[in-house]
């Protein structure tokens, strides 16, 4: 498998360090316990498109949300996960 | 038929004529007792011991491909009970007593090898990490030895012992480790789940699961509705779209494992071997493949391949842990699909829903565990709860911080 | 190999199957090789295979399980039986195709599987057991009586495994991997792949040409083709010449593309040096080459099909198509009397070129009912006899090979005399590399074989590979698909005129295995497994493909089916009454053909298997003779021996110098990062469970990470540098991994925070100076007119200092040792330097240097939590430390720290111990048991989590885990470690053993 | 006087050499503050931080992308990099002395890219990569930001001080073929 890194260019998965479900919303200080199991615990863990955190860890240090078919890996979009905050706001 | 010194003549003389399928190929009745989804080696195990040890034999198992297709069929055969946490290890043990009496139990040879599970170490503090398990072991009355250099480089003398970047210092050997043929369990277990009248339906899809009032009711399949009293799901590496369908979500990641075959060659690797250093592991097949395996690729997949990178890293482990491989080839390489569990244990218990038990996330470690597992989920479906041996795995463990984590990996699953 | 030269040479012109002109090899390059201990001669150009068979060598090896005698099926990589061992030695090389071996001076081989001999092997009495060896056979045996299991049948069926023997000692020769962009990857060069190729590279496109042969050219190596009425080898070279000429395509010869990946990645091996005895210095024996391709094309030709009858595996029966390769490329041929049996026209060209070259036709077998007009036309041509509407029910013959045939046909039986039997059952696609990303082939009723249907990205297929099975049809597919390929590469393509070529034959009718065969008839050669084999999967219901595969073992040798697998599952349709499209092919995997471990571990390997972190004083510490261990990526100084000590000698010694005296030790290892900007201080709040924000400029503090899960992480320390900067330390084991949770709760968690960092690990060299008088030695080095008293730079103090009158350093009053102590960083240039200096400064306090052993006792003799304590698995509270999880903001892990499990009282927490007889030695792994409990794990309390041999108390100590904790201070517990056969009474204690209220840290 | 590693006839097919004296930074810009950062660059060095993989070269410094609003600056050797870009920059950045983290290697000559693809996974192709470009990328395991230098084709390599004998050995095992010349060197 073969990630674009937004900053990088395309480079080998071997680059990245894969960590799981992208777009978990961390709960907050207030939030209950029952929230936070679920935030650290439970995933959709979704055949299909999903988005996925990498770290470059080779490269430039960006954490990026590769959203990517689970089932084919056929990519479909990375992004920074900064500048996808960043274009949240 | 039972297999026999007789029957096997018989055949032999007669042209192999009068065998019969192993087991029959079934089309799902109206309505069970008990549905297991999943044709793997833990729901065909399940539907056995259902049958045999609780009498319940009005059970289908609904296997979306052929038996035996998904990690059953496709994992490197290493079975042992080497396990840390208090959760774990009596359960592993009881399933390698399981798998040391299942030939005669199912009246199938799946040929269970006993040839030695060797974890070796490569510092001190690692020493002192197996030396940990080892004792956990010997306190649960399972085998455990703690080798030093000399007494390993006996028993493997092909490894590197004179230019290691990372040098063998020992290892923790479990000799009643060891592996089994794969396919043969599933099809061992198929055939005796059959034998006591469990309808084994392949290329039968299970693709909603029928809640009614907190209560399952039943299945829909690519072959219709099936209603049923209790459903058990060991659908592995696909637990959570199986799970989804009835509304749950769980702690689980789908994670692709990649194993590797060599061309046959002639005995040479005894025993099951695992690096320390890294995560490459290895053994001989009895038909003279080196089998081995390593790490995760590390993000969420559900198809059955891996990359090339990764290919990479494992044999550089190899390599370095036996420099004797270079002129050996790959034969073949594969990938299977598995649960990977935010503490890395398995679950095997009831679910918020009347009716519906689980047994999923198991990592990659499962196979060892397919009697056991078989054997416990049976119980917890006929009982409605758990039997003393899986009563840590249940789901809601998380909640309670009752984690059974033996690497202290956390709650991110590929790490497990 | 110490026959005299001229046997030798001799040996190289006595080859008695060998044509007298003709063909592609060298005759002005005789070579000699050996096979099974005796010498023969052969060519430059040859294969191994045809030089034996130029020798009229037939019997090359034997069967896996039926130890049945094998010759040479195939000239290329589907070779299922001629499998050799190569080489001697640590280069010994098992299960070697002899059809892709090249040819080389010198070469050793010998056949494999066979015991005592080759022609004489014990082991074939396999055969005569076979009534009971079927598919499937171990699965109901052997189970009698129970204990036979382990002790006989066990051992006799894992001695018989495998073919050939490994070297079992470490391979001498060096692999490299390399990686390759370019726009368009052509995978094979025949006719088709070499139109791709020239196209693409005439339109401009960066092109590789990937061809597994050490020659290029494909079947127009193997047939007598005419290209615009010319040898299709003048085509050929003028191509060649052509794509040498152009700067960007690079042809790669030798080189097996054998696997597709995810994104366009594609993996082959180049075989740089195994065409001679040993590679050249400096030089690889093999490549891999990791290849990035926008497009590929894919024209990796077919592979012809063997037709199913009684001893069909006899040595002497070969495919037709490999009977051309043979006499046309290597102007050989096996037999002198050759009966062909072919179900498909291509039988006509193989009647042309046996009989151009005068090799006598017994006779043409057609199963078809009629026979086609290109087939008779031939027959007449050749003078030979066609019999149509017959098969071969059985070959006769022995070990030496085939004699004669049983023919079945309208007439009734006959038996014809023959050496050599050529069939052609017809052409799989060969469409592995289609498939490799889970895309399966679809059933072509026309050509009776699977073709390509979906395809991964970026990939065509052209010629055979997809089915077009002419000539004309494979160069006008390469010609496409080079344009195509290059167009979507942003060249402009220009499709060539192609050339002319005379009409082809091609009609087949699929006979997928002879009814009433009589003897063995074999579909997978390797694995012996007969069509009864199959029958008996599809009667115990293993009729799937895939349980067919597995049950027969049908395509699971070292050839991968790729003479069998079609075979099989149409032998299995035709059983069960399906539909071979229905059933399907097996999964294709890769590597296409099997791949040297080597090849794929490059230079990664022995002590370059991982890179090794070495700190600016690591020549210093191996001059002063340290003894190093590895510490993650790092080489540390583990103790600094006199002479023979033994490490706990030198520790002790080491301890007391720095409990007494002063000692010096590296520390650079650390992780280091740099933290700035102004939310530097709430990011670090959010990281560590206790509070850095308020503490002040010039001060450092200790601190741990938790995880989500609330456990812990890491430890270490912060120093605060300035107001908006600060200095955070990590465990050596974990600074990567502490490195990447910062930098993802700075860019997914909390991106508003304005707060840069980065790992300086390496950019300073760092000593811990520590002991009673090693403020003695630091003054005379700390330039700092205010001097570093206890007043000026009291316990965790921080400040930028300069040393040895104007380095740049950072002095740092923290205490791992529990004495008196300064940790001292100056830029890594200066690290050797300073150490040095320290070392000069120091001798007349008595400074000595101490490594990780020392390090380790001294922190366990003041309770500092460490990585055997630091396992993933324990909490702040566990560890006594639960203080430092602030209430009053939030951080990762605040939460779910507070589950149930983590405050249960009995859950192990830390506290000391000691033995009780001080002279027995702890051992760290040990689990606690109350003094008279059995040793059950009902009983476990906890385990001893790190030791320290020996301890400045005069014995051995140990932390450790332990139900009920603090509450059983002074209680006596046992340290049970059977796996060392060890059981001490222990004595639990308060885990401070020395200095408990830290007035010597403060001194 | 050079000296030799593998093969020993004929022209090296790649030449080697430390860059020592070098004094290198690392600028990463504050939240909100690149264009200043970039403008303070500029004023101070007339050079235009890049804000794609480039290197830029001025005539005290070049700046080299070395991640998002992040910038590797490399110099001859100077007393104080850190305080001197910090007096540059001001609050706009975060300043931290590299000097000693990394070392530098400067590779040319023929076979140059050749070895260079059997370290690391880019594609260093003419049409691809220039003079100008860089790239942050694992060399043989060890993370490396490279830049080409010129068409010769020489190339910079900056790689971790710790690990800076096994990517010297790297290079002379993967060089040997070609022939190796080492100049000064203190690796
Ligand atoms: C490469 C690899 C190596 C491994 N090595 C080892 C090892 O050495 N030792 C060890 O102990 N473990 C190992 N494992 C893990 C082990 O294989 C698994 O944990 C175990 O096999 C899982 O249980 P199972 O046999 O029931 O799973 P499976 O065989 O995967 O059974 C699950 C079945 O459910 C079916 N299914 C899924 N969804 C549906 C649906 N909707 N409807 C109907 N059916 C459905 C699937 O088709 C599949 O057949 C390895 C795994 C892999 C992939
Ligand atoms: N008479 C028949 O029935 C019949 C049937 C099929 C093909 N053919 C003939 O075969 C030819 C087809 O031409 P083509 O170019 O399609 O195929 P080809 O067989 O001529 O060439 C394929 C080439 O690909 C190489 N190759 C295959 N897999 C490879 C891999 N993984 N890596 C590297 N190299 C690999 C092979 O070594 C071979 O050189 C035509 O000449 C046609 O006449 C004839
Ligand atoms: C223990 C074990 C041994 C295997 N040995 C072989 C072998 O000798 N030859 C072979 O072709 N495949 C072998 N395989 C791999 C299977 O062919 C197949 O790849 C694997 O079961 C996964 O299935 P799939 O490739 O069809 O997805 C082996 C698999 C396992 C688990
Ligand atoms: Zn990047």
């Amino acid at each position: 498998m073969r990630i674009v890194c937004p900053h990088c260019g395309e480079r080998p998965v071997d680059e990245f360090v894969p960590y799981g479900a992208a777009g978990l919303k961390r709960p907050d200080a207030s939030a209950s316990t029952s929230d936070w199991l679920d935030y650290v615990y439970l995933r959709d863990n979704k055949a299909g498109m999903h988005g996925e955190l990498f770290y470059h860890v080779g490269g430039c240090r960006a954490w990026l949300i590769v959203t990517r078919d689970t089932r084919t890996h056929a990519i479909a979009e990375v992004v920074a996960a900064r500048d996808q905050r960043d274009a949240a706001r | 038929m039972r297999y026999s010194v007789f029957s096997l003549l018989a055949q032999a003389l007669n042209g192999q004529k009068g065998w019969k399928p192993a087991w029959r190929d079934a089309s799902p009745k109206d309505e069970y007792d008990v549905v297991i989804v999943g044709g793997g080696g833990h729901g065909l195990a399940t539907a056995h011991y259902l049958a045999k040890e609780h009498g319940i034999t009005n059970v289908a198992v609904l296997e979306k491909s052929t038996i035996g297709s998904g990690n059953v069929g496709r994992n490197t055969t290493i079975i042992r009970s080497n396990y840390l946490l208090p959760g774990n290890t009596p359960f592993y043990e009881w399933s390698l007593k399981l798998w040391e009496g299942l030939e005669q139990d199912i009246n199938y040879n799946a040929m269970v090898s006993q040839r030695g599970v060797l974890n070796l170490y490569h510092s001190d503090a690692q020493r002192d990490a197996f030396a940990r398990r080892g004792n956990a072991m010997r306190l649960n009355g399972v085998d455990a030895e703690l080798l030093d250099r000399a007494a390993v480089r006996k028993l493997v003398p092909y490894l590197d012992y004179d230019n290691a970047r990372f040098p063998v210092h020992g290892g923790l050997l479990q000799r009643r480790g060891g592996t089994v043929r794969h396919d043969a369990v599933a099809w061992g277990y198929a055939r005796a789940a059959d034998q006591r009248g469990v309808d084994i339906c392949q290329n039968c899809e299970v693709t909603n699961i029928r809640v009614e009032n907190g209560r399952v009711i039943g299945v829909d399949t690519t072959k219709g509705f099936v209603r049923a009293k209790k459903i058990g799901l060991a659908a592995a590496g696909n637990s959570s779209r199986v799970a989804a369908m009835a509304g749950l979500r769980l702690p689980i990641e789908s994670h692709v494992l990649q194993a590797f075959v060599s061309e046959g060659v002639k005995p040479l690797i005894d025993t099951v071997v695992t690096f320390g250093a890294g995560h490459f592991y290895i053994n001989q097949s009895d038909k003279g493949g080196l089998v081995f395996g390593g790490d995760l690729d590390g993000y969420n997949s559900y198809a059955q391949r891996g990359a090339l990178p990764h290919v990479e890293h494992l044999l550089e482990e190899g390599m370095a842990l036996m420099p004797m491989l270079g002129r050996l080839r790959v034969l073949r390489s594969w990938g299977g699909i598995m649960d990977m569990s935010m503490d890395g244990s398995p679950i095997i218990g009831t679910t918020p829903i009347d009716g519906l038990y689980l047994n999923a996330g198991w990592c990659y470690g499962g196979f060892k565990a397919t009697p056991a597992s078989g054997w416990c989920f049976a119980h917890t479906i006929a009982r409605g709860e758990p039997h003393v041996l899986n009563a840590p795995y249940r789901l809601n463990r998380f909640d309670t911080g009752h984690l059974i984590d033996e690497k202290g990996a956390g709650a991110t699953p590929n790490l497990h | 190999m110490n026959a005299p030269a001229n046997i030798m040479r001799a040996a190289a012109l006595s080859q008695p199957r060998r044509f007298a002109e003709g063909g592609l090899i060298d005759r002005s390059r005789p070579v000699s090789f050996r096979f099974d201990g005796k010498s023969y001669g052969g060519f430059e150009g040859d294969t191994l295979a045809s030089a034996l068979m130029a020798n009229g060598v037939k019997l090359v090896g034997r069967s896996f399980k039926y130890h049945r005698p094998r010759g040479i099926l195939s000239a290329g990589p589907e070779e299922p039986n001629a499998l050799v061992e190569m080489r001697s030695g640590a280069r010994r090389e098992p299960n070697t195709r002899a059809t892709q071996v090249e040819l080389y001076d010198g070469l050793i081989s010998a056949s494999q599987n066979r015991w005592p001999s080759l022609t004489f092997d014990l082991r074939a009495v396999n055969s005569v057991a076979s009534p009971l060896l079927n598919a499937g056979f171990y699965y109901k045996t052997f189970m009698w009586p129970a204990s036979f299991w382990e002790k006989v049948y066990e051992p006799l069926i894992r001695r018989a495994a495998g073919l050939g023997r490994a070297s079992g000692i470490e391979d001498p020769d060096i692999y490299e991997r390399v990686s390759l962009h370019c726009d368009v990857l052509v995978i094979g060069s025949g006719p088709a792949g070499l139109m791709a190729a020239l196209t693409a590279g005439r339109a401009g496109a960066r092109v590789v040409l990937a061809e597994q042969d050490f020659r290029l050219g494909g079947r127009l190596l193997d047939e007598r083709f005419e290209i615009d009425d010319a040898d299709g080898l003048h085509w050929l070279r003028s191509i060649e010449t052509e794509l040498e000429s152009l700067p960007d395509v690079q042809i790669l010869r030798r080189t097996t593309v054998f696997g597709g990946f995810d994104q366009r990645n594609y993996g082959a091996v180049e075989r740089v040096a195994d065409h001679v005895p040993v590679p050249d210095e400096y030089m690889p024996r093999q490549r891999l080459w990791r290849i990035t391709a926008k497009q590929t094309v894919l024209a990796s030709g077919s592979i012809e099909r063997p037709l199913v009858f009684g001893d069909n595996d006899r040595p002497g029966i070969m495919l037709a198509g490999a009977v051309r390769t043979y006499l046309n490329r290597f102007s050989v041929c096996a037999g002198e009397r050759v009966l062909i049996f072919a179900t498909n026209d291509d039988a006509a060209r193989t009647i042309d070129d046996l009989a151009a070259s005068g090799v006598n036709i017994a006779a043409v077998i057609d199963p078809r009912p009629q026979s086609s007009a290109a087939m008779i036309n031939a027959a007449k041509r050749a003078g030979t006899k066609l019999l149509a509407d017959a098969v071969i029910v059985r070959a006769l013959g022995g070990r030496s090979g085939v004699r004669g045939a049983e023919i079945k046909g309208p007439d009734g039986e006959q038996v014809i005399d023959c050496d050599l039997i050529a069939m052609s059952g017809g052409w799989n696609p060969s469409l592995h590399l289609t498939s490799h990303l889970g895309h399966k082939p679809v059933w072509n009723e026309q050509i009776a074989a699977f073709v390509p249907d979906k395809l991964p990205d970026g990939m065509r297929v052209a010629g055979a590979a997809q089915g077009s099975f002419t000539l004309a049809g494979a160069l006008a597919d390469g010609a496409a698909a080079g344009v195509a390929a290059a167009e979507i590469c942003g060249f402009d393509g220009v499709s060539p005129e192609l050339p002319r070529i005379a009409p082809e034959p091609l009609a087949l009718t699929p006979l997928w295995r002879v009814h009433g065969a009589k003897g063995k008839a074999f579909i997978d050669f390797q694995n012996d497994v007969t069509d009864k084999d199959v029958e008996l999967a599809g009667r115990e219901g293993f009729r799937a493909a895939e349980l067919m595969k597995r049950y027969t073992t049908l395509g699971m040798a070292t050839d991968q089916g790729k003479t069998a697998n079609v075979t099989g599952l149409a032998v299995m349709a035709e059983i069960t009454g399906s539909d071979i499209g229905k059933i399907g092919t097996t999964t294709f995997r890769p590597p296409f053909t099997p791949v040297a471990i080597g090849a794929f571990a490059g230079h990664s390997r022995g002590k370059y298997f991982r890179p090794t972190r070495l700190t600016p004083m690591h020549d210093w510490a191996a001059e002063q003779g340290a003894v190093f261990v590895e510490a993650g990526a790092w080489l540390r100084a583990q103790y600094f021996p006199n002479r023979n000590d033994d490490w706990l000698t030198a520790a002790i010694r080491e301890v007391k110098a720095v409990r007494e005296r002063v000692g010096v030790c590296d520390v650079s290892t650390l992780g280091k990062i740099d933290v700035q900007g102004p939310d530097a201080g709430i990011l670090l709040d959010r990281l560590y469970c206790n509070t850095m924000s308020t503490l002040p400029v010039g001060k450092v503090r200790y601190g741990l990470m938790l995880r989500d899960d609330g456990l812990i992480m890491d430890d270490g320390t912060a120093a605060r540098l300035a107001d908006d900067r600060w200095l955070v330390t990590t465990t050596t084991a974990n600074a990567t991994k502490v490195m990447q949770h910062m930098d993802y709760c700075a860019q997914v968690l909390w991106p508003e925070l304005d707060v840069q960092f980065v790992a300086v690990t390496e950019q300073w060299a760092q000593v811990s100076v520590a002991g009673p008088r090693s403020r003695d030695v630091l003054r005379k080095l700390v330039d700092a007119s205010t001097g570093i008293s206890n007043e000026v730079f009291p316990y965790m103090a921080a400040a930028d200092v300069t040393v040895c009158g104007g380095v740049k350093a950072r002095l740092f009053r923290i205490s791992f040792s529990g004495e008196l102590a300064y940790e001292l960083a100056v830029p890594a240039r200066y690290g050797d330097a300073l150490i040095r200096r320290v070392m000069h400064e120091g001798a007349a306090e008595g400074i000595a240097p101490y490594g990780t052993e020392a390090l380790s006792i001294m922190r366990i003799e003041k309770g500092h939590a460490a990585g055997g304590e630091l396992i993933g698995q324990t909490t702040a509270r566990d560890l006594g430390l639960a203080k430092m999880m602030s209430s009053k903001k939030d951080y990762v892990g605040r939460v779910l720290v507070q589950r149930p499990a983590f405050l249960e009282q009995d859950r192990p927490s830390l506290v000391g111990f000691r033995p009780v007889d001080r002279n027995q030695r702890l051992s760290a792994g040990a689990h606690f048991l109350e003094v008279s409990a059995k040793p059950v794990i009902e009983n476990d309390l906890g385990h001893m989590t790190s030791v320290a041999a020996w301890s400045t108390l005069g014995h051995s100590v140990g932390l450790g885990l332990l139900a009920g904790g603090a509450d059983r201070i002074g209680s006596i517990v046992i340290a049970h470690d059977p796996v060392r056969r060890r059981d001490i009474p222990v004595e639990v204690c308060h885990p401070v053993f020395y200095d408990p209220k830290g007035e010597k840290l403060r001194a | 006087m050079p000296q030799r590693i593998g093969r020993a006839d004929g022209p090296a097919g790649v030449t080697v050499h430390e860059r020592g004296d070098l004094s290198l930074g690392l600028i990463t810009a504050r939240r909100g503050m690149r264009t200043t950062c970039i403008d303070s660059l500029r004023a101070s060095y007339d050079l235009d931080a890049p804000m794609t993989a480039r290197i830029v070269h001025g005539r005290t410094l070049s700046l080299a992308w070395a991640g998002p609003e992040t910038w590797l600056a490399i110099g001859s050797a100077r007393p104080d990099i850190e305080t001197e870009l910090k007096a540059v920059v001001g609050q706009a950045a975060s300043i931290v002395d590299m000097s000693d983290q990394r070392v530098v290697m400067r590779i040319s000559g023929p076979m140059t890219r050749t070895v260079l693809a059997k370290g690391v996974t880019i594609d260093l192709h003419p049409r691809v990569f220039k003079p100008g470009d860089t790239a942050i990328t694992p060399l043989a395991h060890i993370t490396t930001q490279l830049w080409q230098v010129d068409d010769t084709p020489t190339f910079d390599l900056v790689s971790p001080h710790a690990t800076a004998r096994d990517m010297f050995h790297w290079l002379t095992v993967s060089a040997a073929e070609f022939g190796l010349d080492v100049g000064r060197t203190q690796l």
